[in-house]
């Protein structure tokens, strides 16, 4: 059982600061931000290291934040077994939205991920099957974007009804 | 029969039309019956009521309003069919099913046809059952109607052994393949039935029912339609009278089994009072009530059963049924040399 | 070799309880009625049908702001003066002429959240569940009692007070020579401009 | 003779098939009846649940948005949405309230389970345990409909408290079931559970090990069927759920492997036994008096945060991640659903069966379609 903060104590040793940040004045629990681009190097360490155990990826969402012109994804991490959770966090820009895929740490990520694709619009590099998933794949746009419009026509039908 | 009849009909082919027609007085009113009573069984075992409204007394016509309504429905045929062979098959299933029935000695005084060879014509003749159903599958151009037909071959070429082995017990304890002598035979109480002669027969009778289970595709061996994985099987692609046709089919083919279990088995025509209730009119009596027993069994199980899968459905046949049936045939024939 | 016997054995062992149990359920009563021959008796909470009490309703468009899938379309026009509305039967006085109260009864979700926030209780659920229709347009339910005509009137009316009222004030600010603020009824324009965000409105309202 | 040219065959299961259980398509890959490839195709019945939910003017609005996700278990999805609210309001509800919910939720655990249970007797091909199970679902409903006015979406817990308080004749009501509901159990483990062609059917069908369903983040009656023993209302109550006395169900591979169909559809019907615990000792325990709606606020405007809260649904970890700018209505709202990530194992586990399995599988897993496209 560890808190975030010590679990960023640790992450901080192995990554060092510039990879990981933590969040502490967030309200109700705080969370820690990592690079885009070591993300899975991250979450590796937090399923394989004895002390953190992670090894049930609860949720994986997408969300846009308008305000900073940024998307993030969030991870929501749990330890069956330490009994400990933890929520990461991943902000890249709107115009390059790119985050490494962690399909190969957790394979419940696989789903999520294109979900995020599908919705929010973020790529996730090394993934196995970037398709979006509940969207057909020739929709346009990404619906759960704050700027949204949804399409007039999609393939001859008029879509708001 | 035939002679009766041209007796009074002035031409002698009409009096055989009206032979090979009689049949169908039977198994027309029984299917009609035998829908409604299957969504009875079905509606009481679980806690329903079933059709209440058509007719009156506890919608005693739905059936019949049911037939209505799918001879009015449109006829679509598909258009990447094969048309011929799609529009034929349904007839053909019926044919094979009906032409069975030539051979069924419904009483001491009616039977379709005195073959010698009565019960090896049966089993050839319900076979083109499962042609008719494979030109089904393949004709209607769609991939779950061919797997559909393509386990129904499979299924019903395997459980034609036991089947045959089953029937070829009786016809070893018997001597004869005509029905109607083996009907005959079994005159009396109901401890002249052939089931009571020998004790070996009683397996025998079980491994038929199994198997003729599964020769008419019902539950538990109802995978050539399996409703909940290959959507309706063969029948996919049919609508209105033509599947009413495959419907037909399959409930006279339950017919066809039961009676002619109850002819191999269970004394045919014959009352099980001995002289009591006996005569060609109460024959008729007997033989429908006693395959109406047979067919209501098969609803309660259709209705009490899950359904298995294709390879089980093999295990079933080959690892269990077959051995089973020929250990059995050798120790009915050794039963017959010492008793 | 056992194993072979026993899975026999177990097949005929277990149908056969599971046909007991089939063929005991054959005799029980059933659980089922007759639908339309007998109707099955509906709670007091039942949440059917919606059902709008003209005769109370003060127009506040609380129930259509709490609607999730917005089926209730409300429009209202200010009743001036010499008309006297009068009040509902839970004493509050009617300030509004409803001239729209549209329910899509067929967009609703049967949530009832509309039901809570009605200060005269004038929309409830029924248990009413019949109602099924050929045409889709007529499950779109018009609450409102007013004739075209009398809408076109009161609008009429309510458009020659305001007229009056600006010019009132036109020369009241003239003699004054001052800005007066708007009072807070006077938000509560005619017909679509009428909707504002915050429920603070509504409550100062009603 | 030259080699017989067979070529595998594509076939699209769904969307409209009836073991699919809603819309759900997959597109399977068959070499004769060997399944080579399940590809689960989703999205047919996707209503944009999260994009509505950030259009509403009202946090209290979304609940009837959440009844329709995992419409056979509303109740347990309010449920869950309420205590992330909540816990982002730090608003406690009255001890009454949380009796009442943990009653509502266990009964609507049983209900599903119910439905889970016996339309997997359907896709193997037993019509009658659907029935009967239907039968005492109907019992429930009728609870359920005399509490808050609906049968399938309620729209009865609500932020801070419910929306109706309960009849006065709702703990008669309750006890009746529990003392009604237990002797039928027995009723379809005669007629489906321990039927020798059911467990040929399901047993070592399916297998999926302990290590891939955590991998997979399969969660409830998936996850335990495969021998994890993990269960959220007890290894991380919510609620009051740690008042109560109870088991967690774990497959323990009785009739094949570990993790088999069987497992799984064996948990559902031995936590119909858990749930009836739980029911019991709620009841006994309940308050009589007490204001239902004491907590409720009047006007929901969390604070700038985000939460991500869990509870147990009757298919596995209902998730919310809800995040608040503050205002009125919710910036984000994603609904982790178990369904969905309990789907995505599919292709794992169903590889190499046949296509009779793969209905086994995907009614083993239990999903409902409103919960996985949202």
């Amino acid at each position: 059982m560890k808190n975030p903060e010590e679990i960023y104590a640790i992450l901080k040793e192995k990554f060092g600061e510039e990879k990981v940040e933590l969040k502490e004045d967030a309200k109700v629990v705080p969370w820690i931000v990592a690079a885009p681009d070591s993300i899975k190097e991250v979450t590796k360490f937090l399923r394989d290291d004895d002390g953190l155990d992670f090894d049930y990826l609860m949720c994986l969402s997408g969300v846009h934040y308008p305000k900073d012109n940024s998307l993030g994804v969030t991870y929501h991490v749990n330890s069956t077994r330490k009994k400990h959770s933890l929520t990461l966090k991943c902000i890249v820009p709107e115009d390059n939205p790119h985050v490494q895929s962690i399909e190969s740490v957790w394979k419940t990520a696989n789903w999520h991920e294109r979900e995020v694709y599908d919705m929010v619009g973020i790529m996730f590099d090394g993934h196995p099957d970037m398709r979006r998933i509940l969207c057909p794949d020739d929709w346009e746009g990404h619906p759960l974007r704050k700027d949204y419009k949804v399409q007039e026509y999609y393939r001859g039908m008029k879509v708001p009804y | 029969m035939v002679e009766t009849l041209e007796q009074f009909l002035p031409h002698p082919l009409l009096a055989i039309i009206m032979h090979a027609a009689l049949p169908m007085v039977i198994v027309f009113p029984y299917v009609l019956f035998a829908v409604w009573l299957e969504r009875k069984v079905s509606a009481h075992m679980q806690d329903r009521l079933g059709p209440m409204r058509t007719g009156g007394w506890h919608g005693w016509s739905q059936t019949i309003a049911d037939m209505i309504k799918m001879i009015q429905k449109e006829d679509i045929v598909p258009s990447r069919s094969d048309k011929f062979l799609f529009k034929f098959a349904p007839f053909l299933a019926f044919m094979g099913a009906y032409a069975a029935f030539a051979v069924i000695p419904f009483s001491s005084e009616y039977i379709g046809a005195h073959l010698d060879v009565g019960a090896f014509y049966i089993l050839a003749v319900t076979s083109v059952v499962t042609l008719s159903i494979l030109m089904a599958g393949w004709a209607s151009n769609n991939k779950w109607s061919l797997l559909g037909a393509m386990r129904t071959s499979a299924q019903i070429v395997s459980y034609e052994v036991p089947t045959v082995v089953a029937v070829l017990s009786v016809i070893v304890a018997t001597g004869t393949l005509n029905l109607m002598t083996i009907s005959e035979m079994q005159t009396g109480t109901i401890f002249n039935w052939l089931i009571f002669s020998n004790p070996f027969l009683l397996i025998a009778f079980v491994l038929y029912f199994i198997s003729s289970l599964a020769e008419v595709n019902r539950t538990p061996f109802d995978l050539p339609e399996s409703e909940s994985e290959l959507v309706g099987g063969f029948q996919t692609e049919y609508s209105g009278m033509r599947w009413g046709m495959f419907m037909l089919t399959e409930y006279a083919d339950m017919l066809l089994v039961s009676l002619l279990g109850s002819v191999l088995f269970f004394g045919a025509w014959n009352s099980p009072f001995g002289d009591f209730m006996s005569g060609p009119v109460w024959g008729v009596f007997w033989m429908v009530s006693k395959g109406m027993f047979f067919i209501f069994v098969m609803m309660w199980l259709r209705w009490t059963l899950p359904r298995l899968r294709v390879d089980q459905l093999m295990d079933v046949c080959w690892k269990y049924l077959i051995p089973i049936a020929f250990i059995n045939l050798v120790l009915v024939a050794l039963w017959e040399m010492l008793f | 070799m056992k194993r072979y016997f026993k899975d026999i054995w177990d097949s005929f062992y277990t149908i056969a309880i599971g046909m007991g149990v089939t063929f005991r359920h054959l005799f029980r009563k059933s659980v089922t009625i007759q639908y339309p021959d007998i109707k099955p008796e509906l709670t007091e909470r039942a949440r059917n049908r919606l059902y709008v009490n003209m005769d109370d309703c003060i127009g506040c468009d609380q129930c259509s702001k709490a609607c999730p899938v917005n089926c209730i379309t409300i429009e209202t026009v200010k009743a001036v003066p010499p008309d006297d509305l009068g009040v509902t039967s839970t004493g509050n006085p009617k300030r509004l002429w409803v001239t729209k109260f549209d329910i899509d009864i067929a967009k609703c979700c049967y949530c009832g959240l509309c039901v809570y926030p009605c200060p005269t209780e004038c929309i409830k659920m029924t248990d009413v569940y019949e109602f099924s229709e050929f045409d889709r347009h007529n499950l779109v339910y018009n609450y409102s009692t007013m004739t075209p005509s009398e809408v076109e009137e009161a609008k009429g009316k309510f458009e020659k007070w305001q007229a009056d009222k600006a010019a009132a004030k036109k020369s009241s600010t003239e003699k004054k020579k001052e800005g007066s603020e708007k009072p807070k009824a006077k938000q509560q324009e005619s017909g679509e401009g009428k909707r504002s965000d915050s429920p603070e409105d509504k409550k100062s309202e009603s | 003779m030259p080699e017989l040219r067979t070529e595998e065959m594509t076939i699209n299961m769904g969307p409209q098939h009836p073991s699919t259980h809603g819309v759900l398509r997959v597109e399977l890959v068959l070499d004769g009846e060997i399944v080579v490839d399940a590809i689960p195709h989703i999205g047919y019945l996707h209503r944009c649940f999260e994009k509505h939910s950030e259009s509403m003017n009202d946090y209290q609005q979304v609940i009837p948005y959440v009844d329709r996700m995992d419409y056979v278990a509303a109740m347990s999805n309010e449920l869950g949405y309420a205590i992330a609210v909540e816990r982002m309001l730090e608003i406690e509800v009255p001890e009454r309230v949380e009796y009442i919910r943990v009653i509502m939720a266990e009964l609507q655990r049983i209900a599903s389970h119910l439905l889970a249970i016996g339309t997997y007797g359907l896709d193997i091909g037993a019509f009658t345990p659907f029935l009967h199970c239907f039968r005492d679902r109907e019992r429930i409903l009728e609870i359920f409909e005399s509490a808050c006015g609906a049968r399938l979406l309620y729209n009865y817990i609500w932020v801070g408290g419910l929306s109706h308080d309960v009849p006065s004749n709702f703990k008669d009501k309750v006890r009746d079931f529990i003392n009604y509901f237990p002797p039928k159990i027995k009723g379809y483990n005669d007629l489906l559970t321990y039927n020798k062609i059911f467990i040929d059917r399901t047993a070592d069908v399916g297998v999926l090990p302990p290590e891939v369903a955590l991998n997979y983040a399969a969660s409830g009656p998936v996850l335990r069927g495969s021998g994890v023993d993990w269960d959220l209302r007890r290894n991380d109550p919510y609620s009051i759920y740690d008042r109560f006395e109870f088991d967690v169900v774990v497959g323990k591979g009785e009739m094949g492997t570990v993790g088999d169909c069987w497992d799984r559809y064996i948990v559902r019907v031995r936590e119909m036994e858990q749930s009836v615990r739980i029911i019991e000792q709620a009841v006994e325990q309940m308050p009589d008096e007490g204001d239902v709606k004491a907590a409720v606020p009047k006007r929901i405007r969390p604070p700038e945060a985000e939460i991500y809260a869990r509870t147990e649904t009757p298919r596995g970890e209902l998730g919310y991640y809800i995040i608040s700018d503050g205002s009125m209505s919710p910036f984000r709202v994603k609904g982790r659903s178990p369904c969905f990530v309990n789907l995505s194992v599919l292709p794992a586990i169903s590889r190499g069966s046949m296509i009779a399995d793969i209905v086994a599988i995907i009614g083993s897993i239990d999903i409902v379609l409103g919960e996985i496209d949202r």
